[in-house]
């Protein structure tokens, strides 16, 4: 028999019909897949029972995402095979790929915590049994939320794709601020998804899950405020969903507010209007404009019109794909020890960043401020601890990545070490910027030296951390200097430090001083 | 202009919370007068229960207990555009009946309603006088 | 034990914030009834003025909207003693008219402070049945 | 003329009518004024214009206090003054001592911030004019505040003699936990002296001015809460005011309340009640037994019996003056550099403390914790920066002081200092407990020494800092050490370390390192 046959080479893959973010949102089911393999690095279980190949690490699926995991066989031949998840059998039909091998797959149609857990396949071949083991469980990912008007009622809901199921949570003030979080409970926040009071000055919605918080706040319009000096500029991807909002509060009923883009009025299906009586008769109205899923033709200038108020607009640019704007030329700095400083980088992004700084293969995310335009931003570092060398800042967001590098030099005093061999003398410094060198020749304990020019030459160390090393100045010990006193003195322009040695037949011994 | 048309229009959206808050606070069998013989006009009927509601609420005003003012003004504010088109005091053919201040309130809510999609559409020029029923 | 003395006060120090918050909420000229020909009786007259008034209130928290049932189910408790010592109904003789709310509720704190100082000092059995005046 | 003689030496002197605090509560005006003399030490004010003397320092004086400032002359003669305050000038009838001496004075009958200023007294006699200057300022200070019984009505009102006037404010839950300060405003606090709300489980009333703050509660027994395992104490000052409060709900009002100071029932005017119907029908009966102004027969057992609850009592002591009862025994301690530790006193007092901590001339207020049972309290403190030495602890509350000394040591490593000169090597080390020496002689690099034991003497040198002095030790060089290396080491229960050094004739050169 072939039982100590060599147990077969197979291949596992996964193919993720990776739906871009906008086909989750159309009504319509059809899969607007591309599909990305990836190799699941299927090896065996050493001293396992049986014949065991388990996939290298466990498979992380996004929430929702469709994805088919696949396992191809190496040698041709006949195979029956079954999968078990959670204690309940399926059999397969397995293809064959043109050489008769056996491709087995099974799909998971949306990616949900029921269907995390462990796959198993048992395959059973004329010349043995074997099985292969996956783990599928849902990626953690906390995403910013967006806001939708609700199908058939004036409110708006607040969807974040996270997983875990995140906690929503809506804020009537900046979620930012000490005060608003501290502030007196049922009037500045409300938990739930959907939000029917939408007359507040300042709506946020805040979502929350063991990933962290991210929010972001209703774009509003407000005509009783002097417009922003910048036209305000929105950016939303191909099928994302968009809804502004425009806020005006006059003495009576007596106005009324209308959406244009650029210049033709909004369609009847894209704004909804609603108003409610204030104090003294006063009125607040407010008029969403939305769009389910923009496509191109929704950019434009759109402009909230009043009959009692000055109009204002904003500019909504649709983006095929996400992009990070900011300049990438590497930037070099020097500083003294005792400067503030800060690496700063100024950006423009959509959708938002994640970002980190690195440094000497160490790296730390970098501090998001919620931008109220929701693109610009400046990041900052200011933690470097005066440590020369290079800085790395990364950028990406699904659609796009960006990195800059940064060189610190920081100002150091140029201190020296002299050590003598029996033919040689040569300093050592560390200083920044790095010093030159003087040699001299000097009788022991008295003042009259004489400048050494020939038999010296430099040469500069890149130490540990680049762009910061140490720089050596060597001197060849001639019969004329025996018994004479040498000194190397290393200056920058942060001052100038000496070293010196008598130069005797058993050797030295140094006398540092600070000239 | 003509003071019995509406281009923007008076009724909030929110007309519906204001009624509810004020019926929270009240005794619900509290007596007040209803209009008894109106004449049935389709385009007047709303408009002129509104306006008799409003008088009501008024005097309701000088009888309320403190907590009771903010809502009984919330609720007074929703009608009050009416006065704009009828604001002269009702005739003597026309008699009342008594009712609770919780069909009443009922009423004002419903006549918003139904007033709520055409306000803006239509004069209402000619209910600025009342019509008895004979 | 005899149900019409009250060695320990039931009449708290607070019944007037009591009746002066239950006020804030009412339209003062809710009509009500109240006893029109109880016998003049210097024992028995605040108590049961204060048997009736508890009926009465009783009644409206059926038709109290939910903001109110909090301040009437207080001054409701305030006068729930009564009932330990009168706890028939009244009888045929009886008449009643009508009076304002805000009447019956001063009538119940002067009764109620009329008591403070006698209620634990003697003994209410003779007012257990009511009297009318003829 | 005499213009040219010698100005004569006055004497300032402020008598300050004492009045023990009790005076100012009684209705009565009379002074129980037991008089402090204070020498105010009046000089001649040097280089300024006739001859002026003035105060050394402003003279401070108690809200409400009653003063007489005091000018005698020191030679006898007739005279004639005028004192001038806030520009209007009252003429003085000078006394006339034995040795018909003047004595000028003016008395402030009670201290306010209008009697506050520069009092200026300007004297003619036959010989000279000169004028005497005070400064007066009311003193600042911030009284822990207790509780009264408002006259005719049944509300609390809370007291403190402080200056400046403080700002008054209940609360009703413990000001120090940072839940009660930040909770909601309206259910938790009320500004203001008067409180007629007096059915909330804890009551606090807080005083505070720039000073500071104090928080005093008013002292209640509940009888729904099972009684405090020891029997609760009291302590007032004679003339104080008592006023303590019994608590207690009931399923229905049918219940009573009653004080009994040890077994007899409270005279009518000392308590007063109240009652107010809760959820469902309960009841909560609160009884306030209150003393004016305490004497010695208010002292005793005060029991609250209800008819439906198990009663509870305290112990009132009424004293004649205050106390500080605690340890003063010194205590040392020893401890590592990474130990927590810190110091603390447990102290019962009456009225409370105010304390302070000082090492090395440097004193620290104690922070304090507001006691809940009104008297004793633990003081802590940790901020010793492992600095090893001696720290006293003061404590004072108008009645009566207390001290009492701390020696730290900080254990520590014996690092080794070694010198040479001609005939001597000698080694210093700072280490605690005290190091014990070895000396050894070796040839220089070989390993095998030999041990040295005569013409060595040790000997402590106390630190800047008493208790963690240095402690060296001396070696005599005779010539059988020349060439030699000589080794000393200090050891003790942290450690050895040693140095060493080659004995030659021109000197030598330090070999340390740890063993």
């Amino acid at each position: 028999s072939t039982a100590n046959q060599e147990p077969p080479v197979i291949k596992c893959v996964l193919i993720d019909h990776k739906m871009n973010d906008s086909s989750i949102r159309t009504s319509s089911t059809t899969f607007m897949a591309s599909n990305l393999m990836k190799d699941l690095g299927c090896s065996l279980r050493p001293e396992s029972p049986g014949v065991v190949y388990e996939a290298a690490e466990t498979v992380e699926v996004d929430i929702f995402e469709a994805v088919t995991l696949q396992v191809m066989l190496s040698i041709p031949g006949n195979i029956s095979c079954t999968w078990f998840f959670k204690n309940n059998s399926t059999d397969c039909q397995p293809d064959f790929d043109l050489q008769n091998r056996g491709v087995v797959s099974i799909v998971i149609l949306k990616m949900t915590e029921t269907q995390a857990g462990e796959y198993l396949l048992s395959i059973q071949s004329e010349a043995m049994n074997y099985t292969v083991i996956f783990t599928v469980s849902v990626r953690r990912k906390l995403r910013k939320p967006y806001f939708k008007k609700l199908e058939n009622q004036n409110a708006v809901v607040c969807i974040s794709e996270s997983f875990p199921e995140p906690e929503v949570e809506w804020f009537f003030c900046s979620p930012q601020s000490e005060s608003c979080k501290k502030a007196n409970q049922d009037f500045t926040r409300k938990k739930g998804k959907v939000l029917h009071e939408l007359f507040g000055t300042d709506i946020w919605c805040c979502v929350r899950n063991d990933l962290g918080e991210k929010c972001t706040r209703l774009f509003t319009l407000d005509l009783n405020q002097n417009p922003e000096t910048t036209l305000p500029q929105l950016f939303v991807k191909e099928g994302e969903p968009l809804l502004i909002r425009c806020k005006a509060v006059y003495m009576n009923y007596e106005f009324r507010l209308a959406w244009k883009l650029e210049d033709r009025t909004l369609k009847e299906g894209n704004h909804f209007q609603m108003s409610a009586y204030s104090v003294n008769r006063t009125m607040i109205r407010i008029l969403f404009a939305f769009v389910e899923s923009v496509g191109r033709s929704d950019t434009g200038r759109y402009t909230c019109t009043s009959s009692k108020h000055p109009s204002q607009s904003t500019l909504v640019t649709v983006l095929e794909k996400g992009f990070i704007n900011a300049s990438n030329s590497s930037e070099d700095y020097e500083i003294d020890e005792h400067d503030k400083f800060c690496f700063s980088v100024e950006l423009k992004a959509y959708p938002q960043v994640m970002c980190t700084w690195t440094f000497s293969q160490e790296s730390v995310p970098c501090e998001q401020s919620n931008l109220e335009d929701g693109f610009s931003s400046t990041l900052e570092f200011c933690d470097h601890k005066y440590r020369p060398g290079e800085y790395t800042f990364h950028a990406e967001n699904g659609d796009a990545q960006f990195t800059k590098t940064f060189t610190l030099h920081v100002k150091r005093e140029p201190q020296v070490k002299m050590d003598i061999s029996t033919n040689q003398a040569s300093c050592d410094s560390n200083g920044y910027p790095s010093p030159s060198w003087t040699w001299k020749k000097c009788i022991d304990k008295s003042p009259n030296c004489t400048d050494i020019s020939g038999g010296v030459w430099n040469e500069r160390t890149s130490g540990k951390v680049s762009g910061q090393g140490t720089s050596r100045s060597t001197l060849n010990l001639s019969e004329q200097f025996k018994g004479f006193l040498v000194e190397c003195c290393a200056n920058n322009s942060l001052g100038s430090f000496c070293a010196s040695k008598i130069v005797n037949s058993s050797g030295s011994f140094p006398i540092t001083q600070d000239k | 202009a003509d003071t019995c048309t509406f281009p923007d229009s008076p009724i909030s959206s929110t007309f519906l919370q204001a009624i509810s808050d004020l019926s929270d606070y009240v005794l619900r069998d509290y007596p007040v007068d209803v209009p008894a013989n109106l004449q049935v006009d389709e385009q007047c009927w709303a408009l002129w229960h509104l306006a008799l509601a409003k008088q009501t609420l008024e005097r309701l005003k000088l009888v309320a207990g403190s907590k009771l003012q903010v809502p009984l003004e919330a609720v007074y504010t929703e009608v009050n555009f009416v006065s704009q088109c009828i604001n002269q005091s009702f005739p003597s053919c026309l008699r009342f009946r008594k009712a609770n201040i919780s069909h009443l309130l009922l009423d004002v809510s419903s006549h918003l309603a139904a007033l709520q999609t055409l306000i803006t559409h239509q004069s209402f020029q000619p209910c600025q006088q009342y019509r008895c029923q004979p």
